[in-house]
């Protein structure tokens, strides 16, 4: 079966389907994709992000970094803002520096603890102007790290790394980011049309970009739809170029169509298992037979259906390459993912023996999404099959299992985590003993060593760092730390006339300055 | 009086109601006739069938009403023949009708002016401006005060008694030869309802219509009618003049009718009373329907209907007491004494 | 009258009083803050976010403050549009909720007068049955379905309207059509029970006495009486209309304040909610004291009385 | 005119035996209590009566079910999903396990599934959608029941008590209904749910906030018109107490307002709980009521339209049953409508 | 029939009843009336609709709390009952029957309880059986049949349930009954049943009645004494053969003339006499005078010659 494409629109516009709202346009103020999205698209940073986990030249023509992989040097080439002035190396600085303020109250500045004295300004110790970016004339930025970072050419590309015109800030006050009317812009595109609480706005051409011919469309128009159903039936009569694929239905329907696409997320759902509450769950075979008693296939193809995959491990496939294989081959372990039953009834009834327990009643915790809910209810039905396990079912809102998650308020709770960019670290430094996402409380001291070590001794030596990422991953899959359960793929329909949106799996979720529209 | 011409005629109307519980004979086999300019009374205890009668007179019956028999002759057609259209000319032109309840029988949220002026409007098809003009006159002569200012008053700012003139005026306004009063006083106060009733003699010489007036009150009777039908259970068992039903009555019923109702002299020690209830006309008994609770009653009464039988020219009554065949029988010492305060007003 | 008014408005001002008590401190019961990456952010960082919304001081101040705030329709800030503040979000997205809801309310009503008042005229027969029909689906068929089956039916098969979106009439015929539903329903309903009613009623039978036609005495007499009432339900049927309008708004991708009103309800964003809350509850009262104020108006009883019970 | 009589009895002129006749007391008609008498006129609305027995059918079969296994214990058969209705022996699309996929009907139950009948089909996880069904309309019942409690106790118990007692409690309890009734119920629940996690117990406390006010202020109303008759008076003025009035007296006199607002409220408890489910904020996976069951089928309706057709059939009769039925107890019990 | 000499049963002593005191729509029901009962006597009251008949009746069984005066009822002071046995007392010794057949019984009781309620509430009964007996007896003695203690009331005709009305009210064995139009509702022909029941009753029973009523004819075949209400105030007081020959007071002239009459030639002769009520407020002080032996009007000071001129003339 195939989409049959019935119609198509004729706009020069592509209509986009976005699943919800737009929050901000405060490059240090925005924590969500569709924030990046819009941001991305309408501003350069100093790099961008090109396809196969590699970035290309933005504001910045060329970029150098030191030896000690401590001081990276940005060329800037002459381009203008929307509003007529020139994009220089102060913006950058300026921009930088309003995210880190804590006045700001960016969510975001974390990402900026690398740049020289960027934590002492969060806490407040030190003043701004000390923060390790540095305009050396109009066209030069230079920026001092207090230890190198490996992927910190990913991090420029995020929207908090943005440059933000210092006069367009002052000039809005309050207002800055918050219409599409009280913003400049310096990317392919400008927002039009956001009143800051509408559902649609259009990133339309910006004409003052530097390399505005080679923007082939007039623009986007986004429409925020929620309801599957009616953003298909919107995508099958043509209103739409693009939509979203929801559930296993949508997906199958599409599965095999040229219009098909689907996107793997850098994004990983896992179990976390609370060893502080519940200590039952200290004991490694305790973890090992629930990760085993749950057939990841079945529930990614049956129950979800929506195209998402079965974790292969906890770090996401398909982001990170090293001499052109992935992360996942080099971590290749299936330990931790793989189903059977029966061993898992054998670990079970083992660690139950070694806990002294007979029985034990726990509670499953997971968002309120439908997928949230399919989840728990297979998990349920799953896990019940080891003898001696009841298990109860809750959702909540996001965030509200967010809080619960953090404050230990939880038995399991089904987590999940998206890279903030495309390097192994964003996920591996989550389940330190120390990590603040570490919610169950999982310790091991080889695993805190590797990623210690990636992050400090190697950090300016690629491959002993890769390593160590592969070995941590390693030690807590066969430990158990968590359980993966599967990987997010978003599957979306685009119609054949639109071609060249290119879509990443962290940051900014797609990029439309290569886009075209085929005319009929 | 007695030769005045007929205006309506009533033959042997039967109407039955069909409910749930069965078939109701509310109305079984009854004639008479109203006169030009006279006043005819029905009276009847409660459920005897007065309202179901005037009802069909102004073809207004219920929609469950089965018309088994019978025809009312009006102005030289039957009105049980009519269709709706041709009713409702007849309607609040020349057959009107007053209401029982004073309270409830106007519209609340129409100005009263404009209440008595509608049957101007239909029947006449006279402008607004005009039915209203003539509308304001009907009110001063029913005498509402202030008609000026109060015609565009709503009813509920108005007494009983006033309401029960804008109602009387309503029917009046278009001079019907027909005026039927169901019970029109009976929730007033006995002098709100004098003035009322007042009211209508007067406006019934100046106008000259014809009223069937309905009541159980016989003081009301006395007062108003020139000849009275007493009807029991669906049947109207005795008529003839006021003077005749009051001061001869031949019937049990209305023997017992009269004798419950204390005058300002009775000083009897007890009432002679009617004891028990009325038949269910659901299922009417055999022969007379009010032999149940007649003292007087013969074994015939049981077996076959009483017959008319012919008292004088004016006066009938259905009672197998009148046959030449019963027993005399000695009425209530109270409507003995009637009947020689009769015959000595007869004699001077 | 005036005292009347007065009366009420004090009412008015007393449960918005409470609703907003009551909506701060549940709040403050709740767990959460408009931090997304809490964990890794510095103390410094995250006093800063909070003292950007005011959770900074004490909770009663914040109290105080909250109220004072809302007095002047001020209700802070979104936590899921940044520097936003609420009642910017919910005026910015009032219009089309209350264009729908007028329309549906318009359409819905005068629909279910007929239908109600067809009923009641054609009491017993079939008529009376398939209006009831009608009215009995309108109020068992959920809005929800409704609205996904007139989105297949009229939009996708037929595609006689548009599906979605919000950009023109005819957007806006099949949101009205499934939000006219219930009001339609519930009207029609109410209508017919009191037209019955008023049909049966001294004063009908002296309009037939009169000689009236039949249309002349539903529409001069029957009509009016039996719809004044109507505006007693007109409160109720407004509060389905601003539920109905949260499903309704979903499907059809309006950008109303029901769609925003779930959203805010999934994205935990508070200070919207609690602001949508009171307003809902403001809207309301005055749907409740306007319908009184108008029934006062056009109910010739109770217009000296100025109250009724 | 009297000699068309009949053959007469010879003594057909001779007074009835005194007095004898004159039993005028007698009722002859069988005594029919209010009840029975109701209950007559309610059995001769056919369609009051259908939805009588479809309710009593529902009822019987939603709780009766949870006593077999296979109904009260639901498994999940993840390779078994999203199969179409299939009955053994009926051959009619829509019944016959196939399904229209891509423009043409294709036969659903291959592979594993070949030997399975879902009669109603199943859901996403591979469960029976009839015994789903029947479990959703267990729980949907489930909170009319509560609904109704709330509104028998409270409701009841409220609005007697502010009719009853009068003067400033009545004017007091108005205004709190008042204020409880400009809030919006669904307002209630979200301002619940940041206190309670989503699920029956939340939606029966929000339920138990907003379900009884129309009772309240029906009964309220019955209960001023009552306090005026003369039936209390003469109650009172026996000497009886208060106390013994309201529970002798009015309450009997307030069933038949009782029962029918009953009939009201609870559908429209369903369907709150259904709205709530449908916005996301009902029951919690993996009991489903009625309305997750048709949010569930409602996502998924241009592909498996039966997933939501099935329950939203079964929702829309229970409604539609309620609604005829509190109809139909209305006529029964309106003594205007007495023959 | 009337023993002048018998002991007062009840005195009124300037009964205020008024309602929504210091509110704008505040109603003076009763506004100072003052009379006496005697024991075995039957008082009748009449008056126009809203003259305060009703409540000078519910005042008297203390349904309501008087907003001023004094109501004494066998030598005591009703609203100063403070034993719940005085109260109970009080309670079963006054009755009230009512207006309207439909509504003064409970329709969802049976006839047998609710006759029996006030046998209940002052335990009269000793076990079921007597309760029956006493039922039995009590449906009896209105006349109706034994068979009907297990029916409910909607399957009487208003003649019957008002008897059962006067059984419950019998029940108690009360010594004073207040019958508040008792017959206005029924049927011509039912009137006398139950008028003639309510003697028979006083005759057995020793009852004392207070009688209201709009049909005069009626309020006089059955009292001794009548007074004459209007806005609330007592106008004239009289023995009833007294009050119809020599009406004093201009309201009771009218209330008489208007007074239909079940007789064609006195109702040809009837002439209306008008009364213009806005006399009784101008301003001056009036009370109650005894113009004759037992016959008091309310008039002022400088009226009471004339009433007595009309007396005489
Ligand atoms: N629409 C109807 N359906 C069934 N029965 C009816 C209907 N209308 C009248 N009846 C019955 O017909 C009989 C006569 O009723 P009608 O109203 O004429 O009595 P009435 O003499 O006017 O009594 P009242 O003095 O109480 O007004 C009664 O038994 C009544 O119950
Ligand atoms: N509970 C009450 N609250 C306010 N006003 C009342 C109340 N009870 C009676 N009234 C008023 O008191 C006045 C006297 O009423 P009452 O019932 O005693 O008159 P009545 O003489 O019995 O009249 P009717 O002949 O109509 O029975 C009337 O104006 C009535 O409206
Ligand atoms: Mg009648
Ligand atoms: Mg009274």
């Amino acid at each position: 079966a195939c989409g049959n494409s019935s119609k198509e629109s004729t706009s020069k516009y592509i209509n986009w389907q976005t699943s919800s709202q737009l929050p901000t346009l405060d490059a240090s103020k925005a924590t969500d994709t569709v924030s990046f999205g819009a941001l991305n698209n309408s501003n350069e940073g100093l790099l961008v992000n090109a396809a196969n986990n590699k970035v290309k030249p933005g504001v910045a023509e060329s970029y150098k970094v030191s030896k000690d992989g401590k001081t990276y040097t940005f060329n800037l080439r002459h381009s203008k803002w929307s509003d007529g002035k020139p994009v220089t190396a102060k913006d950058f600085v300026y921009g930088w520096q309003r995210t880190v303020n804590p006045k700001t109250a960016s969510q975001y500045s974390y990402l900026f603890s690398n740049v020289a004295n960027a934590d002492a300004i969060g806490k407040g110790k030190a003043p701004v102007s000390s923060l390790g970016i540095k305009a050396d004339g109009d066209y030069k930025v230079v920026v001092t790290l207090d230890k190198p970072q490996d992927y910190f050419k990913y991090l420029v590309t995020m929207a908090p790394f943005l440059p933000q015109s210092e006069s367009a800030v002052k000039k809005f006050g309050s207002a800055y980011g918050t219409s599409s009317k009280d913003m400049v812009y310096n990317g392919p595109f400008k927002v039009e049309g956001w009143t800051g609480t509408n559902n649609s706005w259009t990133l339309v051409k910006n004409k003052d970009y530097y390399n505005a011919s080679k923007i082939k469309v007039a623009g986007v128009k986004f429409n925020v739809q929620n309801d599957a159903n009616t953003s298909l039936n919107q995508y099958e009569t043509g209103e739409l170029d693009e939509t979203a694929l929801s559930g296993a239905q949508q997906v199958s329907k599409y599965k095999n169509s040229s219009e098909f696409h689907s996107q793997k997320q850098a994004s990983t759902f896992y179990i976390e298992l609370n060893e502080k509450k519940d200590p039952i769950f200290k004991n490694a075979n305790i973890r090992k037979a629930i990760s085993l008693a749950i057939d990841r296939d079945e529930y990614t193809k049956n129950t979800l259906g929506d195209g998402s995959i079965s974790a292969v491990g906890y770090v996401s496939p398909d982001m990170s390459k090293r001499n052109g294989k992935d992360f996942t081959e080099y971590a290749g372990t299936k330990t931790g993912v793989t189903y059977n039953l029966a061993e898992a009834k054998k670990l079970w009834a083992k660690g139950l023996k070694e806990v002294g327990k007979k029985s034990v009643n726990y509670s499953i915790l997971s968002d309120d999404t439908d997928n949230g809910k399919k989840t728990t209810e297979f998990l349920q039905t799953a896990l019940e099959k080891l003898p001696g396990l009841k298990v109860s079912a809750q959702n909540i809102p996001f965030k509200s299992r967010l809080n619960r998650s953090q404050n230990g308020q939880f038995d399991m709770v089904v987590s999940a985590w998206g890279a903030d960019f495309p390097d192994p670290i964003s996920f591996l430094q989550l389940f330190t003993s120390d990590g603040s996402y570490n919610n169950g409380k999982w310790s091991n001291a080889k695993y805190d060593e590797y990623v210690k070590n990636a992050e400090g001794v190697d950090a300016n030596n690629p491959a002993k760092r890769w390593d160590d990422l592969v070995n941590a991953e390693k030690e807590l899959m066969a430990d158990q730390g968590i359980i993966p359960l599967y990987h997010q793929v978003t599957s979306e329909a685009i119609k054949p006339r639109v071609s060249g949106v290119q879509f990443f799996p962290t940051g900014s979720p797609y990029d439309f300055r290569d886009a075209t529209i085929s005319k009929k | 009086m007695e030769n005045k011409e007929n205006i309506l005629e009533v033959r042997n109307l039967s109407i039955n109601f069909k409910t749930y519980a069965g078939t109701v004979q509310a109305i079984r086999d009854i004639s008479f006739d109203l006169k030009k300019g006279e006043t005819l009374a029905i009276v009847g205890e409660s459920g005897s069938g007065k309202s179901v009668t005037t009802r069909s007179i102004m073809g207004l019956n219920a929609t469950n009403a089965d018309v088994v028999d019978g025809s009312i002759e009006f102005d030289g057609q039957d009105i049980l023949q009519l269709d709706e259209k041709e009713l409702s000319k007849l309607r609040g032109s020349k057959i009107a009708e007053i209401f029982q309840d004073p309270m409830t029988s106007l519209d609340p949220t129409m100005k009263i002016g404009r209440q008595v002026a509608e049957p101007l409007m239909i029947h006449q098809g006279l402008s607004k401006e005009k039915a209203m003009a003539k509308a304001l006159e009907m009110l001063k002569l029913v005498g509402i005060t202030n008609a000026e200012e109060r015609i565009n008053d709503y009813p509920y700012q108005f007494s009983g008694g006033m309401r029960q003139r804008i109602v009387i005026a309503i029917a009046l306004v278009n001079y019907p030869e027909i005026l039927i009063a169901d019970e029109p006083t009976t929730a007033l106060d006995v002098t709100i309802q004098a003035k009322i009733l007042e009211l209508m003699k007067e406006l019934q010489t100046k106008i000259n219509t014809s009223i069937i007036f309905i009541t159980h009150d016989l003081g009301v009777v006395a007062g108003m009618a020139d000849r009275v039908a007493v009807m029991y259970a669906g049947k109207i068992v005795e008529y003839g003049t006021v003077d005749e039903i009051f001061y001869n009555p031949k019937h049990p019923y209305t023997w017992g009718l009269l004798g419950s109702m204390p005058t300002l002299d009775t000083n009897e020690d007890v009432l002679p009373s009617i004891p028990g209830t009325p038949p269910d006309l659901l299922e009417p008994p055999v022969g007379d329907a009010f032999a149940a609770r007649n003292k007087y009653a013969l074994k015939i009464d049981t077996i076959e209907q009483p017959p008319f039988f012919k008292v004088s020219d004016t006066h009938y009554a259905a009672t197998w007491l009148l046959d030449d065949r019963a027993p005399k029988v000695t009425p209530p010492a109270d409507i003995v004494k009637r009947q020689e305060h009769f015959k000595k007003t007869k004699q001077g | 009258m005036v005292k009347f008014l007065a009366k009420r408005v004090f009412y008015l001002l007393l449960t918005l009083f409470i609703v907003v008590t009551v909506t701060f401190f549940l709040m403050k019961l709740m767990p959460g803050t408009p931090l997304t990456n809490e964990a890794k952010l510095s103390p410094a960082e995250r006093y800063m976010v909070l003292k950007q919304y005011g959770l900074d001081k004490p909770v009663w101040q914040q109290y105080i403050s909250y109220l004072v705030n809302a007095v002047q329709g001020n209700f802070g800030t979104s936590f899921q549009f940044s520097d936003q503040p609420v009642s910017y979000l919910i005026s910015s997205r009032m219009g089309p909720s209350l264009l729908l809801g007028a329309q549906a309310m318009v359409v819905g009503v005068i629909a279910g007068i007929i239908v109600g008042a067809v009923g009641a005229i054609k009491k017993s027969t079939w008529v009376d049955t398939s209006t009831t029909i009608i009215s009995i689906l309108g109020i068992s068929i959920p809005s929800f379905v409704f609205s996904v089956l007139l989105q297949y039916v009229i939009a996708l098969k037929w595609g006689l309207l548009p599906i979605a979106g919000w950009s023109g009439f005819a957007y806006t015929i099949l949101p009205t059509l499934a939000l006219a539903a219930m009001p339609l329903a519930e009207s029609a309903r109410f209508v017919r029970t009191e037209m019955v009613d008023v049909l049966s009623s001294d004063y009908i039978e002296l309009a037939r006495a009169k000689g009236l036609s039949k249309f002349g005495i539903i529409y001069h007499h029957a009509l009016r009486n039996s719809l004044i009432p109507l505006v007693t339900i007109i409160g109720p049927l407004a509060v389905n209309i601003m539920t109905g309008s949260l499903v309704v708004e979903n499907i059809f991708a309006i950008p109303g304040i029901g769609e925003q009103f779930v959203n805010s309800v999934l994205t935990n964003d508070y200070p919207t909610i609690m602001g949508l809350t009171v307003m809902y509850c403001f809207l309301l009262c005055v749907v409740l004291l306007i319908t009184d104020i108008v029934y006062g108006i056009i109910d010739p009883r109770i217009r000296v009385a100025g109250g009724r019970e | 005119m009297a000699d068309k009589a009949k053959q007469l009895p010879k003594d057909a002129f001779e007074p009835l035996s005194d007095g004898a006749h004159l039993d005028n007391e007698k009722i002859a008609a069988p005594s029919l209590t209010f009840v029975k008498d109701s209950w007559r006129r309610l059995k001769k609305n056919k369609a009051a009566m259908i939805s009588l027995y479809i309710l009593i059918f529902l009822f019987v079969v939603s709780f009766g079910s949870a006593l077999i296994p296979a109904f009260s214990s639901i498994s999940t058969h993840p390779n078994l999903n999203n199969l179409p209705p299939r009955i053994p022996g009926i051959d009619i699309p829509g019944f016959n396990g196939t399904l229209v996929q891509g423009g043409a009907r294709v036969n659903a139950y291959t592979g594993a599934a070949a030997n399975h009948y879902f009669w109603l089909g199943s859901d996403y996880l591979g469960r029976d959608l009839f015994a789903r069904t029947l479990f959703g309309t267990r729980i949907s019942l489930l909170i009319a029941v509560v609904a109704t409690f709330f509104d028998l106790t409270i409701g009841v118990a409220y609005g007697i008590i502010s009719g009853w007692i009068g003067g400033k409690v009545d004017t007091f309890m108005q205004r709190v209904i008042e204020i409880l009734l400009s809030i919006p119920n669904l307002v209630v629940m979200i301002l619940l749910l940041l206190v309670l996690k989503p699920g029956i117990p939340a939606i029966i406390i929000a339920i138990a906030f907003t379900s009884w006010i129309n009772m309240a202020r029906l009964v309220r109303a019955q209960t001023l018109e009552l306090k005026s008759q003369e039936f209390v008076l003469a109650a009172r003025s026996l000497g009886e107490s208060s106390f013994k009035i309201a529970f002798k007296h009015l309450l009997p006199n307030l069933t038949s307002v009782i029962i029918i607002n009953t009939m009201f409220t609870i559908p429209s408890a369903i369907f709150f709980e259904a709205f709530l489910s449908f916005i996301g904020i009902g029951v919690p996976a993996p009991a489903a009521s009625l309305g997750t069951l048709i949010s569930n089928g409602q996502k998924s309706f241009q592909f498996l339209p039966y997933q939501m057709w099935v329950p939203a059939v079964v929702l829309s009769l229970l409604m539609i049953a309620f609604n005829i039925l509190g109809d139909g107890l209305r006529d029964a019990f309106d003594p205007k409508s007495r023959e | 029939m009337l023993d002048k000499d018998a002991p007062k049963i009840l005195e009124v002593k300037n009964l205020k009843q008024y309602f929504n005191v210091g509110r704008k729509d505040e109603v003076r029901a009763v506004d100072d009336i003052t009379f006496n009962v005697h024991e075995g006597e039957t008082f009748g009251l009449v008056g126009e609709s809203g003259s305060g008949k009703t409540t000078t009746g519910r005042a008297i069984s203390h349904l309501y709390e008087p907003t001023g005066g004094e109501i004494i009822f066998e030598g005591k002071d009703v609203s100063k009952l403070k034993t719940k046995k005085d109260e109970k007392e009080f309670r079963s010794d006054i009755q009230t029957i009512f207006q309207d057949p439909y509504a003064s019984l409970n329709p969802r009781m049976k006839v047998k309880d609710i006759i029996a309620e006030g046998i209940d509430i002052n335990h009269l009964a000793k076990d079921k059986a007597d309760r029956d007996a006493q039922v039995e007896e009590l449906l009896e003695t209105v006349g109706l049949n034994k068979e009907h203690a297990n029916r409910y009331p909607h399957e009487f005709s208003g003649g019957q349930r008002q008897r059962i009305g006067i059984a419950r009210a019998l029940a108690v064995k009360p010594k004073f009954i207040i019958a508040d139009e008792p017959i206005s509702a029924l049927d011509v022909s039912i009137q006398a049943q139950v008028v003639n029941l309510l003697k028979d009753l006083q005759k057995k029973r020793k009852l004392t009645y207070l009688f209201i009523a709009h049909d005069l004819s009626m309020v006089k075949y059955i009292s001794d004494r009548i007074g004459v209400m209007h806005y609330g105030r007592m106008l004239e007081i009289a023995d009833a053969d007294e009050l119809y020959a020599h009406p004093l007071h201009d309201y009771t002239r009218s209330l008489l003339s208007a007074v239909p009459v079940p007789d064609p030639e006195f109702e040809r002769q009837r002439k209306i006499v008008d009364y213009d009520a806005s006399v009784e407020s101008d301003g001056k002080q009036r009370k109650l005078v005894e113009i004759a032996p037992n016959h008091y009007v309310r008039a002022a000071d400088d009226e009471i010659q004339m009433y007595k001129d009309r007396l005489n003339s």
